[in-house]
Order: C-alpha cells, then structure tokens, then sequence
C-alpha cells in the first residue's frame, strides 16, 4: 500500500495502523492509550491526525481525478481520524503537522491535564512519565481550567505491591485491558461511569502473578511499584538491560540501581522472548540483595569461630587445606542458576584439582537435553495445539503467558525500524480464545486449566504410566473415556503441536522416555521447564560429574574429604550434616548465613544474580547476556571470582579465572562470540551432551509430598518484606480431609521435615489440593517432585489467628 | 436483620429463577445473565451488597471485579439501601419547561430530604434522575419502577399522601397526541 | 383498516390530508390492546404471515429500501439498505437487535409502542429476523421502562406459547424466537457498539468500529441494530406494500414519522404525521400553539442543534434533508419548545449536565470536556461569577470537543452548545456582564 | 616643584585622613553582604505548621552543575508527618566544597524549600566535615559547622561574622 505521510512516501503492509504509517515516516504522533502488545482502543484521542484518501468511481471504477492535477482526488474524513484505529488504504494522505492537528493535540493534552495533579516533583514516574513528555512537547504549556480538580484516594494500595494514585490516573485503560488481553485474569476495572470513573478492584489484593507490568505500561504515575516508591528519581537510576536469572525463560530485565542499591526492576523488551512482560517474583524478588544480614566478607573458621578475614587470607587457608587432598576427594557444586563462565571456572578448579567432581544443582533425573525436535517460545506462541504437563505458571511463568498468546492465534507482529507496532490492529479487545487448543495435566489443580479446553488432574507420580500408556496408544487408567484418543488427534492434526512439560516429569527418566516417545508418536514438538536459569547452558557445557556416583548431593555420602559448594545449603538437608562435619575442608560460597555456614570452615562472600556478568542459556536454547548491575555488595564475588583467588593462591593460571578466560574457553565449544552478543540473544542448536553422566538414577513416584515450584524463591522470601506481605509465608497447600487428619487447620504455621529438611510453613487449606499429597513450595535444594514427608513430626508453630 | 440475611446467599433457594435467567442466553453468553440478575437482587433488597456482587461474580464464572465494574455502570443500581419508595423527579428540559424544579422542591420541603437522601426511617429516598422518558407527558415523577405522569401540583399532594398510608396508587392515564387513542382521530 | 389507498400523483405531506390515516399508533392508548387476542383480531401477524410464506428475504428488504424507510432512532440510515450489509449466510447465528435503550432526552415513542402494542414489535422482529436471516432476536429495553418491560415479557410469552415465536413459524421452516434485556441507566446503551457490550454484560462503552456490527456484533457474530419504530414500521409497509410508505412524506424522506411534542406548548403529545409536514404545522395545528410566548424548539431531541422560533424555522420541512439544510438534524422526532422566558444558558446548562452524567468515561474530549469542565463553567455562568471570557470558553471548547470524541455523544452535547451560541450569544453575553439572566422566570408547575 | 604642589598633595591625602575608610577591618567588625548575596543554604519550614517545605523530590539535585546535592525521599507517616505530602527528604546533604553557589538548586525548587542565605564563614579542617546535611541546615540553625562547634565550646551564641538585611524568602530565618 502506498501512503504518504507528510509527504514522504511509504510502501506498508495491508492491515498497517495509521499510527505505524506515521512512525516509520519518521513522523511523531502522541499517544497514551496504545501500547505495543495491547489491543488499540483509540480512547485517548492523542494521537488524531488529518486522514484522506482518494475515492473510486462507484459505476466505473476508476479513480476519481482531481481535475486541476489530474491526479486522484484526496477526500478527506470530515473528523480527524485516531491513527491507532484507523487502517492504511491504498494511496492514503496523512497530515500530522497541519494546524489543525497540532490545535487538537493542544486541546487534548490541556483536557488529559485538566484532572491530573500535577504532582511531578513527588511522583515516582516524573522524568519518565509519557505525559509529562507530551504535555511538553505537545501542549501550550497553559491551562484555562479555573475550577477544583477531580479529588479521589492518592495511595490506594491495589495490592501490597502496587499503589494506585487515583488522581494522576488519565483512563487511557491499558492496565484493565492488560488484565484481560494478557494474562486473562480480570482482576481490575474501571468503576463508575463518566467524569467519576477510576480504576478498582473489588476484593484482597490481586490475585495474578503478572501483575507488576502494569506498573511499566501506566503512562503516568497512577500505577507504581510500592518497593521501589519514593526510592529515588528515575534520572538517577542507573538502568542495567540484562536477562532474568530468576527463572528459565531469560527474560529481558532493566535493574534500576542508585547508590550501590537495587531499587527496583522493570520489564527489559525481548520480542522472542517475553515479549515486555515480566511475573511479580521477578519484578518484586529483588529485596533480599540489599538485606541487612547479607554476608560482605569472607570468613574463615578459626578456633571454631568465623572470622573476618581478606580473601587472600581465606584463599591461602583453602589452597593449604587442599594441597593435602587427591582431585577425586574434592567435589565442586554449583547451583544452577551460575553463568556459563562460572560454570567454565568451577569445571577448569576440578579439572586443576585433579579429578575434580563438578556438577551443578538442582539437576533433574532426565536430562533437559534430550528429544531433538525443540520447540521455542515463539513456537509455543504460534501453536495451535498445545500440551501442558505441569504448572507453567509458577515453574516458568512467561511460558504461561506464552500459552495464551496462542490462544488467541494472532502472530507475532513483524517489526517496523521503529520497534514493534504501536498498534497491531489485529489485536482486540476481548477477543475469543481458543481453549480448545490447550490441553493441561497436572497432578494438583493448577491456574492454567482455566484456560485450558481440556485437563485432567492425575495422581501424583503417574507421570510415567500416563506416557507409556498414551505412548502405545492407550487410554491411561483414570482418564475420562476417550481422552487420549482425543488428544492424540488434536496434537497428531495440528500444524505446530508442542509439550509443555515441567519438574514432575523431569524428575524420573522414565517419564521423561515416554512423555518424548509420545512427542515423536504424535510429531509434536517439546519444551522442558528447567527449574533454574541456566539449567540448560549447565548441562550443555558440560558442568558435570564424571561418573554418576559423583553427582551431588550423593558424592557428600562417598569417599569425599573436601566440599565447595556455591549458593547451596547442602546442610540443611540433616541427613548429611554429620557426613558434612567430617569433611576435612567444607567452603561455601553463599549470600546469606544458613545451616551450612555454621559448619563451614570458610564462607566465601557471593555476588547475587543482580551483580553477575556472564551468559545463561534459556529455557529455549537462546544464549543470553547478564550483566552487572552497579550493587554494592560489599567484597562478595561471583564464582569466576573465587576462581580466580584460589588459582592465585595455588600458583595456577586457571581456565575461567576471568570472563574473558572463560569467554575465550566458551569460544571454542559454542562457536560463538560472547562478547558481541545481541540483547536478543542468540538460539544455539542443541547438541549431544558434551560429557560425563548427567543421567541420576533416582526413582521417582514415592513419598508422601509434593514439591511444588513456584515464581516466588522462596529461599529469600523472608527478606523480600513486600513479596512476603502480599503473597504470605510459604505455603503448606492440604486437602480439607488432610487438615483433619493432621489437625491442622487453614492459617496455622507448622514445621514439617520434609526429606530431611525442616520446612516451616502456613497451612493453606484448599479443595485445590489432592488428597493424601500436600503440597509445598520447593527449594533450589529441594527441587520439585514426590518427597517423604514426617507427618508424625509436623509441629505447629503459631496457630491461626482467631477471625475477628 | 439485613446483616443476617446477607449471610444466605440469594439466589440458594432459587434455582428455578436462575436456571430461568441464564437459560435466556446462549451458552457462550453467560455473561448476559449479569444484569438481570443484579436487577433481581436490587428488586428484592433495594441495593446490591458485596456479598451479592460476589455471588453474581460466581454465577456468571467473572472476577468480581468485573460484576462491580459492570454495576457502577448503570446509575440505577444502588449499593446503599433506597428507601421503601424511591421518588426519582426527572429533571432534563422537557421536564425542567413543564416544572420539575418546582415540583422538586416541592418534594424537598414535604419530606425534608435532599437529592440523594433517605429519609432515617428508609421510606422514603428522593433522586434527581436525568431523562426518563416521559417528556410529553412531563413533569415525571417515577416511584420505584412506575411513573406518575403530568404530576400536577394536587396530584403531587394526592400521591405523597397515599405513599404515606404505604399505598403505591394506579398511575392515571396520561398520554396526549396520537398515544392518547382517540387523541388522533380527532385531530 | 383499509388495505389499499388510492394513489394520486401528488404526495402526503400533511396531516390536514384526508388520505392520512394514523397506523402505528392506531391502537397506542387502547386498554387492553397488548393481549395477542386484540392484536390478532385488529389483522395482526398478517404481515409477518406475508413476508414468510409469500416473499423470499431478499424482497423484504427489497420492499423495505424501495418503501424509503429510514432509521428513526436517530441517525436516519435506510433500514433496508443496512439490512443488506449482512453477509452471506456461513452457518453462524446471527442475530437482529432492537435498540430500545431509548433515553434522548424529548423522546418517548418507542415506549408507548412497547407498552401498548408490543406485538407490533414482536412481528416487525419476526420480518426483520427473515429478512437477515436471524433466528434469534434481542430486545433491549432501557431499565426504566418497567411496564413496557413487563408487557412485553408477557407478549412474547403470549406468542410463543401461541406459536409466534418458536419453531416453524406460520407453517414454514423459519425459526425465530426472542431475548428480551433490560438496561440499566445508561444513554450511551442508545450507541449501537455501547448497545451490543451492554447485552454482553460489560460496562457500555463504545466499541471499535471496524469490525461493524453486520460483521462482528453481539458476541462476535454478524448483528443489525434497528429503532422499535423502524422494526414496527416494516409490519406496515409490508402490510400495504412499498408504494403506500413511499407516497407519504417528500422525495428526500418517505413514510411517516413521530413527533414527540414536549416543552411549553397547548398539547405536548406524540402525533404521528407523514414526513415534509412543517414544524408550524405541529406546533400550531397539532400541538395547539406555545402556552406562553416561544422563542426556540430543538427538532429531533436534544442532541439536536436548536432552531429560534421564527418564521424561517417554522416553515421548514420535516426532511431530512431540509432540516440538515438548517444546520440540524430530525434525529428521533423530539421537539421541545423553549420559552421565551427560559434562559438559553440555563436550558443549555441542562442539555450540558445530562451529557455530563451520561458520559461512559471512555475518550478523553468527553470525559474531561463534556463530563467535567462544560458543566463547571455553565454552573458558574449561571450563578453570576461568569465573565465574557468563559463565554468564549464554552465556545472553543464546544469546537474543540466537536468531531474529536471517540462515539457521537460528545458531539451531542456540543452542537446544540454551538447553536445556542449562534442565535442566542446575546444572552450568554447578558448573563457574562450582568451576573443574572435577562428574562424572569415564572411557576411552570401547573395547578 | 614649588611649596605650593607639595601642600596641595599633602591636601589631598589630609582630606582621605577624614574620609570613612572602604576597607573593613573583618573579623573584628561584621562584613556587610549585599542583600542578592548566595552564601550557605537554608532549609526552610513552613512558617504555620512548622512542617518542612522539602519533599524531597531531587529536582536541587537535578539541578546542581557540581553534582553537590543528594537527597534520598521516604514517604511520610501520615500521623506524625515531616513535611507536607507524602514524602519528605529522609536524607539531605550539599557537599560544600562541591557547592559553587550558583542558586541554581533554589531556582529548581518546586517548593522553595532551600534558600540560598548570607553565611559565608564554612572554612573547615575535615572534608567529612563539609557535607552539610539536614541538620546544618534547616530552619533555626545559625552559623556554620566551626562557629557551631566554637560557640558549643566557649558556651557564647554563635556570632556571625556580617551584617545583612532580611530577604522575604528567607522566611523565618533569624541573622
């Protein structure tokens, strides 16, 4: 289609908004209620622009001539148009800089002003506030409304984490329609009608996990993030683009940092990725950097006491300990969520060490590698079947999004010099869904299945009799008549047919054959949820054991005399703290004191994820920048860090002693520049494991209780005081006959040893959970799965509050 | 005594009505049910509690959010309690050229309540509403859910009057132009 | 009933015309005629019983374009020729919506249709339903209408029950049967796309058009929007055929209207008269002249930019095109005369202040112009702290507000503003200087 | 050169003899500062409710060419509010050896909470010394932090070093 715009010629897309048309001309157009992955509306009236196009002659079809040019006519629209709603038309005129244009773009910014407080100096948003910058650019800079403005409720608390100031709010509704057009959870609305209308939510809080982004898509200071409210202003933050290393998904994330100290995190923009959406524990999980009781020093046992100590200090102690040792005596574990290069530098000290055991934890019984045909997350966005087996919505929560983003079958939009398309027309409000296309199966009733046209809650552990039934082309036991017939169809008949399968099934290889047997049966492609954020770039570079009975946390039981573990609690788990006291030599290198620093002879201190340069592999194979926001941390190190000081104190020059060795060394095996990665990353083919045994014989399907994930860590909950308050202390989720049979009843705090670690808990009774399997969140050190639980030793703590 | 009736939720004992009201609606537009059932609940409690906005949000499978969004809306569902008769004088022009503002004022003096109140008893509860649709007809004077036509000062008093004695009286006949049946035929 | 009127070449323009003969509002007023037994004895369900077993649904709109017969709920876009925009039949339920959310402030016709002679409605649906090739149709009442509401759940109870609603209708495979909603307050429900979300159970605000609701309307599926008098003037013309409707009223608007008459004059009154009767001819002949001395009236209802009683008006036509021609619009047939002793800013104050409440809040220019800084600036005009600035405020703003709202309502507002600024600015000017209105107003409230 | 020309020069100089000196003899007398004069900033109170007039909105801090301000905002408790609003400056610290005294942070104040006042004596012996934080500053505090910690010393007010006239915005600011 050719358009002009202002005169400059443009070839667009059929289907292309006016808006766009007008962008990528190069033009500016103001606009508040349009954002990029929402549903135009056209409610703001910002963004009206003089439209015109010319006219074909009914009887003859030709154009109609402009008898003076002799060119086609331009009939213009008698009103001007809203250029986010109005579609391009072959030979179509636009006009953004006419006089009556910019008069309207003056009314309607003096009318958005009218009720608006005009607050800027206090408010969160002011610097980066959307209208302050078009009340600028676009208004007269006077106003003539003489009267009292709109007075309504400045701090309404919509949650524990997010705060509403009614008065700035200008109703361009790109918070309601964000509730209903991407997660699908309707939990906000306009209330009233006319002059009186303002945003509300009827009811405790809001119950989504998406429900931070709409603190970033708010053009004004309505919506704010409470963590971060009053923290500063938004020109002294120092913006960090990175990857979210909270869970699998890699994420884009902006770390906003003042004065040494994570203030608050915003939603980066990955188009492949999460598009510009983030869950709240990403968002809001960020506290627990700045808690007061974070480890700052190295400290080195000495006389049974830790002391402070320099590094060089707790290196030479470590180096001395270690030089007595053979290689295979010493065992290195990461968690998982370590970057590559640390990953490199934890694999060059074993390597160094001799017959270094490595690995990295939690690490499934399956491997996160295997069944070749992989989907992405644009793939899943553009299937049009889709099997879910697990909770997406907690293991990995941009998958979740990424589900419904299918469901309503619009394609990603191309994108234009100017970024995405402001207003992809295709979008609409309240548009159907297609439930039919997702079918969910969990072992626990999960939020997904509201959106699901098809689900079925199976007994916990059944993963691997389900998959080997439906894998031979039979109807699991317990399934509905017809159910796998069904779905077979449905995934067998469609063009881009995906799995989505999580924790549960990873964690038996069994299950995990037949679920992939099943995939390649029926041609559909699959997606494992890795339980942390570099799962996946672990495994394929190789930080792993050399022979299975080394994986940790076994090895800590075999001929083991030294231990460094990183950002792991290996103590914590009381079966193996007597094993650990034995070690001649146990580091941690850790952020926080816990049960294995008491025991340790030297705590190293660790950077967060926040404060980390390297690389991660996402869930989906896409390899990820992560870069340092400036936190202070005190003298803490990242693992690349404690390699380096032990090399230096063990006189080597060691492979992943810097990023830049590391880097060098990642060179080789991927094949790629690390340096010069894209913000987008990069998808990397999935190649056979690069060595060693990954493959754990766990057996799966026993025990008593099921470790649930979720998108809360709850490892640093209790120093994440709003996460804490809107969400609550982790859940123990009970059947109403289990609460019986325990005697425990809902709001009850409880311990419960839970595979050898004491689990404290609140008690959630709910009709949700299956009988006879209880539900608790998992740990990076109690990764998802079956578990035996002591009920004869569940403890309560602090009984419920009496109901006022 | 309201509090406890809260309690019971409204619709338990009516299924009959409920089955009746989403049978109305395709199956795939259960949420068109939202509004007649709010008018059900408001008809029997004259107001429309959180409890009952919860109940409806159950019904029709929605957030209640969404029921309260909905019911703000509409400016005649009330979340407060009106009053036994609710006297709503239509004040738009056609209304304001046949006297509304004097018959308003009228009501003001006669039940000393303002645009808004009840009166402490709940029998009364006075409203300015806009437009109601009575404008050949006007002044308009709509109790609950029937219209008082051509209110004339003596009709206003009669009215007040059998309200006070708990009666809603038949609204008189009051049409004029072709509505009034003979009216045309003997143009 | 006659069925045939005997033609001549020259057209029914007047009342006065012997050949007129009042026919939607015959038995409007008649106790008792809302029962199916009256409206099948008085010949009702004959044409719903024609167009079905004797006209395919292309005729029916063929009739209904070529009978002339424009929308009355306003906007005035012939009811056959938006008909026609359906598309093909695809297996989907489509449905015809009755828009009887009827809330213009002057306005009353639809109501006594409803409440007095509902099955004239109900089998103009039927038509209707045929002509689209709807099996299901909605009737949305606006919520004050409580009566009409409850007449006509009963008639429908009646005709279904008496198989005129149902399966196999008058003997043919035609299926047709209908939802009746009430509204709840809300004027912008009388906005089509407002209209369809209100019926859904969502808040009433406008919707996006494109997708226009013969492709995307209720629930997504392919709807027509009609006026109650459009649908119960189809009943007519298919009754005594398309020339009969079209030998009434002028070239440019055929048929009849209804003239809701209201405001200071001898007999307010709904009147049917054919189209291209002058507006002196409703006021004197019809309505019995001003009760006191006029100085303006609004033709269609208030969203209508108003006229000054002079001459010039008086003598116009009532065509679509003539009144346009004017600067107004006949929009629902809602005339309301303004005393001379009514100040303009106060009756435009009033207009104001019902648009004000009326706003659904969507767009920006009326949620901040017409909800809340137009009323504001009338409130202070009227209580004497006005100055000729605000005048001129009102003036810009009215310019500003007019064409750049998201729906018609904003405009609504803003033209009889504009209007009023153009015949009556003197009196704004007199309120602005001397802080009080020119004229006296005496007691309207009659004994 | 006649007798003459030595008398008339000798005038001359007789003549200043009993002219008023320009130079004054500082510190033992006050200096005279002119009223526009910029010297230590002030933090204001509301003079009715006693409340500070800083919100702390960073917009001095913004504003400042020498990177001299920092501010860090808290909200405040409603029941026992510090400044007017919902937040106030929790911390706020100029850097005076930083500070050029430009006024540009009392030209960006939304609120005119900080004055640029006539105190111009800050020479101190520790550069921790010289970041003036909230309580060297606001409203009721004379002097500099050494006439301060001098007159805390000897037990004597803090005798400031010139003479000025009062300016209006400097309301409720004693010399």
């Amino acid at each position: 289609m050719k358009v002009t715009v202002n005169g400059v010629e443009l070839e667009l897309k059929e289907g292309t908004s006016v808006i766009d048309a007008v962008f990528a001309a190069g033009y500016d157009v103001p606009y508040f209620c349009s954002q990029e992955y929402m549903s135009p509306i056209g409610a703001c009236r910002m963004c009206l622009a003089k439209v015109g196009a010319p006219r074909k002659d009914r009887a003859s079809g030709e154009w109609i001539l402009d008898e003076e040019t002799g060119k086609p006519k331009i009939f213009y629209f008698p009103n001007l148009m809203a250029t986010c709603t109005t579609t391009v038309m072959e030979g179509m005129v636009v006009d953004t800089l006419s006089e009556d244009v910019v008069e309207a773009q003056n009314s309607m910014v003096e009318f958005t002003l009218i009720n608006h407080p005009l607050d800027c100096p206090v408010c969160d948003k002011g610097g980066a506030c959307e209208l302050q910058d078009r009340a600028y650019e676009y208004g007269t800079g006077l106003s003539r409304f003489e009267f009292d403005k709109r007075h309504q409720e400045k701090h309404a608390a919509l949650s524990e984490l997010i705060t509403l100031d009614r008065e700035r709010c200008i109703h361009c509704k790109r918070c309601v329609r964000y509730f209903e057009e991407v997660p699908g959870d309707e939990v906000l609305d306009f209330i009233n009608r006319g002059g009186h209308t303002f945003i509300g939510t009827e009811g405790e809080g809001l119950p989504s996990n998406f429900t931070g982004n709409i603190t970033d898509i708010c053009p004004v200071g309505a919506l704010l993030d409470t963590t971060s409210r009053f923290r500063g202003r938004n020109w002294e933050y120092d913006h960090t683009n990175t990857t979210s290393m909270d869970d699998a998904s890699g994420s884009a994330l902006v770390v906003d940092a003042r004065t040494g100290r994570i203030e608050r995190i915003k939603s980066g923009l990955n188009p492949e990725v999460n598009k510009t959406w983030i869950d709240d524990g990403t968002r809001f999980g960020h506290e627990y950097v700045d808690a007061a009781d974070r480890i700052r020093t190295p400290l080195v046992r000495r006389d049974g006491k830790l002391t402070p100590a320099t590094w060089q200090e707790a290196a030479q102690f470590i180096a001395e300990r270690l030089r007595g040792l053979a290689g295979k005596e010493v065992g290195i574990a990461l968690r998982a969520d370590s970057t590559l290069e640390e990953g490199v530098g934890a694999k060059a000290l074993a390597a160094q060490l001799g017959d270094g055991k490595v690995d990295h934890y939690p690490r499934p019984a399956a491997s996160l590698l295997d069944g070749a045909n992989r989907a992405t997350l644009e793939d899943l966005a553009h299937a049009d079947a889709i099997l879910v087996v697990g909770d997406p919505t907690e293991e990995v929560p941009i998958v979740d999004l990424r589900i419904k983003d299918a469901l309503k079958g619009v394609s990603s939009p191309e994108l234009f010099p100017h970024g995405v398309p402001i207003a992809d027309l295709r979008l609409k409000e309240r548009m159907p869904r297609r439930t039919e296309i997702l079918t969910v199966l969990a072992p626990y009733r999960t939020d997904l299945m509201k959106y699901a046209g098809s689900s079925h809650v199976y007994e916990a552990g059944a993963e691997e009799t389900i998959f080997s039934a439906l894998q031979s082309g039979n109807e699991p036991q317990g399934f509905e008549e017809g159910f796998a017939a069904q779905l077979q169809q449905r995934l067998a008949g469609a063009k881009k047919a995906v799995i989505v399968y999580g924790g549960n099934v990873l964690a038996s290889q069994g299950a995990s054959n037949a679920l992939l047997g099943f995939a390649r049966r029926v041609g559909a492609r699959t997606m494992p949820l890795p339980a942390m954020a570099n799962s996946v770039g672990l495994e394929l570079t190789g930080v792993l054991p050399s022979h299975v009975r080394y994986s940790y946390p076994e090895a800590v039981g075999t001929e083991l005399r030294a231990l460094i573990v990183s950002n792991l609690n290996p103590a914590a788990d009381s079966r193996l703290v007597q094993r650990l006291q034995e070690l001649e030599l146990l580091v941690v290198h850790t952020m926080f004191e816990d049960e294995t620093t008491h025991i340790a002879d030297v705590v190293l201190p660790a950077k967060s994820v926040y404060e980390r340069d390297g690389t991660i592999v996402n869930l989906e194979g896409r390899i990820l920048p992560v870069r340092s926001a400036p936190v202070d941390g005190g003298l803490s190190e990242d693992f690349t860090g404690v390699v380096k000081r032990l090399g230096e104190a063990l006189g080597q020059r060691m492979e992943g002693r810097s990023i830049r060795s590391a880097r060098r060394a990642l060179k080789k095996s991927l094949e790629l520049d690390l340096d010069n990665l894209p913000d987008e990353g990069v998808l990397v083919p999935f190649k056979a494991r690069a060595r060693g045994v990954s493959v754990r014989q766990a057996a799966a399907g026993e025990g008593n209780l099921l470790l649930v994930p979720s998108m809360i860590r709850h490892e640093y909950l209790s120093r994440n005081p709003h996460l804490l308050a809107a969400h609550g202390e982790t859940p123990l989720r009970l059947h109403p006959d289990d609460a019986d049979r325990f005697g425990v009843s809902h709001g009850d705090v409880v311990t419960l040893p839970v595979g050898g670690v004491i689990r404290r808990a609140v008690v959630r009774v709910t009709p949700g959970a299956p009988v006879g399997v209880p539900l608790l969140a998992s740990l990076p050190d109690q990764p998802a799965g079956l578990v035996q639980a002591n009920f004869a030793e569940l403890r309560k703590e602090r009984l419920a509050l009496e109901v006022a | 005594m309201v509090e406890l009736d809260t309690l019971q939720p409204f619709f338990a004992d009516k299924q009959e009505l409920l089955d009746e009201i989403l049978g109305r609606y395709p199956e795939y537009g259960r949420r068109s049910a939202l509004m007649p059932l709010l008018w059900e609940v408001q008809r029997a409690e004259r107001h429309i509690n959180d409890a009952r906005v919860e109940e409806i949000a159950e019904i029709v499978g929605v957030h209640p959010t969404e029921v309260r969004g909905v019911m703000s809306f509409y400016s005649t569902y009330h979340d407060h309690p009106v009053g036994r008769f609710h006297l709503q004088v239509c004040s738009t022009l056609s209304c304001s050229l046949a006297g509304s503002d004097e018959l308003y004022d009228h009501l003001v003096e006669e039940l000393g309540i303002v645009n808004g109140e009840t009166d402490g008893d709940g029998y009364f509860s006075l409203q300015k509403v806009e437009c109601v649709g009575s404008c050949t007809t006007a002044p308009v004077l709509q109790v609950n859910d029937t219209y008082y036509e051509r209110l004339s000062k003596s009709r206003c008093r009669q009215l007040i009057a059998s309200l006070r004695e708990g009666e809603l009286p038949e609204p008189w006949h009051a049409r004029g132009g072709d509505a009034d049946a003979k009216g045309g035929e003997e143009q | 009933m006659s069925d045939t009127v005997a033609f001549d070449s020259q057209r029914i323009t007047s009342r006065k015309d012997p050949r007129f003969e009042v026919v939607m509002y015959r038995h409007v007023g008649v106790e008792g005629a809302w029962t199916l037994d009256y409206y099948l004895g008085h010949g009702g369900y004959s044409a719903a019983r024609k167009a079905l077993t004797e006209m395919t649904p292309e005729e029916v709109v063929q009739t209904t374009i070529d009978a002339g017969l424009r929308g009355r709920g306003g906007a005035g876009f012939p009811t056959g020729v938006k008909w026609s925009f359906m598309p093909r039949p695809d297996g989907r339920q489509r449905f015809i919506l009755c828009n009887a959310d009827e809330s213009e402030p002057g306005s009353c016709k639809d109501r006594y249709v409803m409440q007095d002679d509902p099955h004239q409605l109900i089998e103009g649906m039927i038509i209707g339903g045929y002509a689209i090739g709807a099996t299901k149709g909605i009737i949305y009442i606006r919520g004050e209408y409580y009566q009409a509401y409850e007449r006509l759940r009963a008639a429908i109870g009646e005709a279904r029950e008496r198989g005129y609603l149902g399966k196999g209708l008058f003997g043919t495979e035609f299926e047709f049967d209908l939802i009746l909603h009430r509204g709840a307050g809300a004027y912008i429900c009388g906005e089509e796309t407002a209209l369809m979300n209100s019926f859904e159970g969502l808040r009433a605000n406008p919707r996006l058009k494109p997708p226009f609701p013969a492709q995307a309307g209720v629930y997504g599926l392919p709807t027509t929007i009609n006026n109650v008098t459009s649908l119960a003037s189809v009943v007519h013309i298919i009754n005594r055929g398309a020339d009969w409707f079209s030998a009434m009223g002028t070239d440019d608007s055929k048929g009849f209207h209804h003239i809701q008459l209201s405001g200071t004059v001898n007999r307010p009154g709904i009147y049917e008269v054919p189209m291209g009767i002058t507006f002196r001819e409703i006021i004197y002949d019809l309505g019995g002249g001003p009760s006191i001395p006029a100085k303006a009236f609004i033709p269609g209802g208030t969203s209508c930019p108003l006229f000054p009683f002079t001459d010039e008006f008086l003598d116009t036509p009532m065509e679509y095109a003539a009144v346009a021609k004017k600067g107004s619009m006949l929009g629902t047939g809602g005339l309301i005369v303004i005393p001379e002793e009514k100040c303009i800013v106060d009756a435009m104050y009033n207009i104001v202040r019902f648009y004000a409440h009326e706003s659904c809040g969507k767009c920006t220019p009326c949620r901040e112009g017409v909800a809340t800084w137009m009323p504001q600036i009338y409130r202070k005009l009227l209580e004497g702290l006005g100055t000729p600035h605000d005048v001129q405020l009102i003036e810009d703003l009215a310019g500003k507000i007019k064409g750049t709202a998201f729906c018609p309502l904003a405009d609504a507002c803003v033209v009889p503003v504009q209007a009023s600024l153009k015949y009556f600015r003197e009196e704004y000017d007199y309120l602005a200087h001397h802080g009080h209105s020119k004229y006296q107003k005496s007691d309207w409230w009659q004994e | 050169m006649s007798l003459f020309s030595i008398a008339k020069g000798m005038g001359v100089t007789l003549s200043h003899l009993f002219k008023k000196p320009v130079t004054v003899s500082y510190p033992e007398e006050p200096a005279d500062v002119k009223p526009r004069f910029r010297g230590r900033h002030h933090l204001l109170r509301h003079p009715d409710t006693g409340l500070e007039k800083c919100i702390g909105c960073s917009l001095c801090a913004a504003a400042c060419p020498s990177y001299a301000i920092y501010v860090e905002a808290a909200e405040n408790d409603p029941d026992n509010p510090v400044s007017a609003g919902e937040r106030y400056a929790s911390i706020y610290e100029i850097n005076m050896l930083r500070c050029i005294f430009c006024g540009m942070c009392e030209e960006a104040c939304p609120t005119g909470a900080i004055v640029l006042g006539h105190e111009f004596e800050l020479a101190d012996y520790r550069y921790n010394d010289m970041v003036y934080g909230k309580d060297d500053m606001l409203v009721g505090v004379k002097g500099s932090k050494p006439q301060r910690r001098e007159a805390e010393r000897t037990g004597k007010a803090v005798r400031l070093g010139f003479k000025a006239g009062p300016r209006a915005e400097l309301e409720g600011v004693d010399y």
